[in-house]
């Protein structure tokens, strides 16, 4: 499974991986690079990762999913590299029979790989800087279910 | 005490304060994380930057400060994560 | 605002609808048709509309989310006519700052949808025979806050 | 008592039932969706198999049986709705 790509994410092929005849809903999540004028304005966003770590942890969050989900197929991927504003950092296809199940995956995955994956942002403002995103609020350290 | 070597690396601004992305350090086995990062603060005058309680994995796992580290294994030390 | 067509639903036009700088999230639900193999197949559905008052609640009901979730950009199409099994009957795409708005809002559209859209169902079976769908356990008589 | 006359549209199994899609008929005014139902029941043979109680609107909007008619109005029953 190819979670990691350096070029644009397009929604009809994730659209496409979950696809299924017995499946009638399909939620789809995207992460977009959005500007913040507030801080002078930000071009792109720089992504690098842990890469293998984060194939890893994607492998066992999405199973988790479909454990809890099982008739929920699940397909991501997230972009590495230099994302312009407005384009997406990542995307989540979630296909089940029924819609709440569809939502309820689909909104899993994205929440834990925001806390889980090992990928880092470098925010690209237009006056050249660049600066690391920090989360706010985020704990230094997180054990194996998330807790501090 | 036996001794093992252990892999580390560094990620995005934690690389940077370090000023190499890998390193290798000895450590007393069994150890812990919090023994490595010990270890590496010491080692690497810019690992001095990071925090005393880094986010870490071993083997590619988020793991607390207090897991085990055999030898041979593979500690990273993770900024705090903003993927998505 | 054309919420209604006899075409293929577009997912990439329906996200580029609601994209904006200012939005970090995109939620897109699809509704399609499946295929029910213990009815003997569904090769497809014949959908109509009381068009005028589809077109009106949808207005209404996006008026309803938008005042709800206020940054939010939401674009919405459904599909009449036959819509072959795995094909997309709506789309809704919601677009928001931060992402639990544009779950929510995404979720609240296709729940009132359901709930409130004068559109009709004629499940094709693969026997050639045509079926009304008569929604299990919906009450007959709905009032305007979809109380009996 | 004044008369109204109501413009009433069926849809899909009950536009099939009715064996029309529209039709007009006239209620003495103030009249309710309730008073339209029965007139309709009555005048159209096949629109006796509609429900006694069926969803309907006035002007496109869901309204309860008791909801108020008047002249010019159109009243539609509408099958249990089953959109996306």
């Amino acid at each position: 499974m190819t979670y990691l790509t350096r070029d644009p994410i397009v929604v009809s092929a994730l659209i496409a991986e979950v696809a299924a005849p017995q499946c009638g809903g399909t939620c789809v999540f995207l992460g977009t690079v959005r500007d913040a004028p507030q801080d002078g304005g930000v071009t792109g966003i720089e992504y690098s990762a842990y890469e293998a770590m984060a194939v890893a942890e994607l492998d066992r969050l999405l199973a988790e999913a479909r454990k809890r989900w099982p008739e929920t197929r699940l397909a991501v991927r997230h972009r590495l590299g230099l994302v312009p504003t407005e384009e997406a950092s990542i995307g989540i296809a979630a296909a089940a029979p029924h819609r709440t199940a569809a939502f309820e995956a689909c909104r899993y995955v994205i929440e834990e790989a925001k806390k889980r994956l090992p990928i880092w942002k470098k925010e690209l403002r237009a006056d050249g800087t660049a600066l690391w995103v920090d989360p706010a609020g985020r704990p230094a350290v997180v054990g194996p279910e998330g807790t501090p | 005490m036996a001794t093992g070597t252990v892999q580390v690396r560094f990620f995005a601004r934690y690389a940077e304060l370090a000023g190499c992305e890998t390193t290798a350090v000895s450590v007393a086995v069994p150890a812990t994380v919090a023994d490595v990062v010990r270890q590496v603060r010491e080692a690497i005058p810019g690992a001095a930057l990071l925090p005393e309680r880094p986010l870490a994995a071993v083997n590619m796992r988020h793991v607390r400060l207090d897991a085990p580290v055999n030898d041979g294994d593979e500690v990273a030390f993770l900024p705090p994560v903003a993927g998505g």
